[in-house]
């Protein structure tokens, strides 16, 4: 199949530079889309994320998910993955959580 | 190990004693034992430490330390029900220790009425069994990290703003993954956020500090094992759908410069400042509140 | 409605004022003020009452009505955090409403001292604009469900034994399923545990009063509304690891005796006591704790 | 497939007369049971009831579930779907639960 639902999700306030839409379904072609580097590179960040200039370095350092946000790959840390270069799979649930800090 | 209880014990905890089935087939009085013979220290006595604090003490743990040098406000009150209203102007840990001991005076609270720094928090965590961090900031948070590696102390860690909340074990029994394996560089320092900026509502973070409590006595009472204990994150969301997420996290990574293979972090390194928290995480002042 | 804030109520409030994206875009001062204008009653200041009302006294509901005829014993110190060991022997009504007017002197706290019957409940429930079940028994919550029903007032309902925990918005604004809905039959008498038989960690029905802390603010500040509000019941459980499941509930049965399309159960039938609850449930005796 | 997965739970204290176990996988030939009732009567009474002598009516009564249980399709409500006709699927989970009534 060429194309796969993946939902994305953003918790942990991260919501709040993505249309405080706390859940997204996307579909995207997987065979340009394949890793999860892709994912957040060519989808995320050119498609959900709202206003890049102001926003993009809340999101992305270094060219990855920038400390402090952590990456589940269906309720995984994506350290028991592969990372950036995980294979997305259908129906797969993509979460990046900010860590909080408040007591 | 205390090794009695006395008649009131019996009629006090018997409620929780006659729970089956998560006490690894210890026996109930060696089960409410353990909690009577451990020490805690909760470094914090805001929102989560105030429900954390109760059940913990309810329940009969035999020792409770309490590190905060704030006072109570009005602005606390919403969450921070161990407080009150008569007692704004008191330091917090003076004020919980009240609540506790009027709730349940087999326990013995002992308060340090003061900010964890380098320079005092070996001296301070040293006599306790188990940390539990609710703090406010990402400086408190690597420091105790870091000191309860280096003391060998199991550290349980919650922290939530506005609706949310999240809770994890840190260095469990010396095995598990500390807060550097999970965050090895810190946050931008203007991308956290704290309760003053961004509010919160006091029952989902007491929701948080309740669950820091149950995951404490899990510890404390050996329901988890050097050999089913498994890294884990919990998220908790009050709304709009209240949901609780468990995420399974990484192990210890090898590379940590905490409690890898090759360690860089060292008590001398941390009590001469020559690791610098403020500087590691940036300038931005934090309130702890 | 209640119209200002004081000062006080301004900076003992704002940290959960200022939280976004709960409010349906309500302004944060009208938000507010829909707490302190409302008056909710809660049946039973036991274990689930207990954090349940803190945190509601706490976040600034202006009027709580507690029904309890217990005194404050040793055996419920462990999860019963308002209570406390000098307040031992007093009723448990009068104890949380201490509790209640230190943590927050705003709230107006009416106390009842009886066990709600048939004769009382009417009289008793329809001052207040929610009504909360936190007892233990079958025919309480049957009893409280249909006079909830013929008063048109929303019930949240929560309950606990050992680890574990349910939660539930019955008679939602008058549109929502009631506990006949979903128990058209009670169950056998000797199939009802109670926390005395079964025992409870304190923590854990702790927790569960949060919940139904949370689902009650939602409530009275309008966050459900009879447009998205759907039936559900959420199930918490404590260990092994900590879960939270959220079920997706039937709606009203148009079968219903309480609150379907031909109802038989009236105002007058409870208070004759041609309705006998007792006898529908079966006639073991249920300790209240 | 003739062959299905099933996920059987049993919460709320329910584990007590399934050997203290709250959650069962089960494999089931799906020519033969084919319907929620036939899990309940033909499996689940049978293979995972604990000393059915005494235990079957807190269970059963009536030949459905007993009164105070509620009974979950894939965390829905059985009465929103067909209750004991209910179609079984591969991959499904049923839950049972007793009702609480401790405060
Ligand atoms: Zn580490
Ligand atoms: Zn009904």
């Amino acid at each position: 199949m060429s194309q796969i639902d993946i939902k994305v999700e953003f918790l942990g306030g991260l919501d709040s530079i993505f249309a405080n839409k706390r859940s997204y379904e996307v579909k995207v072609d997987n065979t340009k889309i394949v890793t999860l580097r892709d994912l957040i590179f060519d989808v995320i960040v050119k498609d959900l994320l709202v206003n890049p200039e102001e926003n993009y370095s809340i999101y992305i350092q270094d060219e990855t998910i920038r400390p402090g946000i952590l990456t589940l790959i269906n309720d995984s840390d994506w350290e028991l993955e592969d990372e950036l270069d995980y294979i997305l799979q259908h129906k797969d649930v993509i979460s990046f959580t900010s860590t909080l800090h408040g007591g | 190990m205390t090794d009695t209880l006395s008649n009131e014990e019996f009629s006090r905890y018997g409620r929780q004693m006659i729970v089956q089935g998560i006490s690894n087939n210890r026996d109930p009085i060696e089960h409410q034992l353990l909690l009577k013979s451990s020490k805690i220290c909760v470094i914090g006595a805001g929102g989560l430490a105030a429900p954390c604090l109760s059940y913990l003490a309810g329940a009969g743990v035999g020792e409770i330390g309490i590190i905060d040098d704030d006072i109570v406000e009005t602005s606390n009150l919403h969450r921070q029900i161990i407080h009150s209203t008569s007692r704004q102007g008191e330091l917090k840990c003076n004020s919980a220790k009240k609540f506790i001991n009027d709730l349940n005076p087999h326990v013995k609270v002992k308060t340090h009425p003061v900010r964890l720094t380098n320079d005092n928090a070996f001296e301070i965590f040293e006599p306790y069994d188990v940390i539990l961090d609710c703090t406010d900031t990402p400086m408190t948070r690597y420091l105790a990290s870091d000191v309860c590696v280096l003391l060998g102390k199991t550290l349980v860690s919650a922290s939530g703003v506005n609706t949310e909340g999240q809770l994890t074990i840190l260095n469990f029994e010396n095995i598990g993954p500390c807060y550097r394996c999970f965050h090895p560089k810190p946050p931008p320092p203007n991308t956290v956020s704290s309760c003053s900026m961004n509010g919160v509502i006091g029952a989902c973070i007491g929701l948080v500090g309740i669950m820091q409590a149950v995951e404490t006595l899990k510890v404390l009472q050996k329901v988890y094992t050097k050999e089913n204990f498994e890294p884990f994150m919990l998220q908790y969301n009050g709304y709009m759908d209240q949901s609780l997420r468990r995420f399974r996290m990484r192990k210890r990574r090898s590379d940590c410069v905490s409690c890898g293979d090759e360690r860089e972090i060292t008590r001398e390194k941390i009590e001469s400042y020559e690791i610098n928290y403020l500087s590691f995480c940036g300038s931005r002042n934090y309130d702890v509140v």
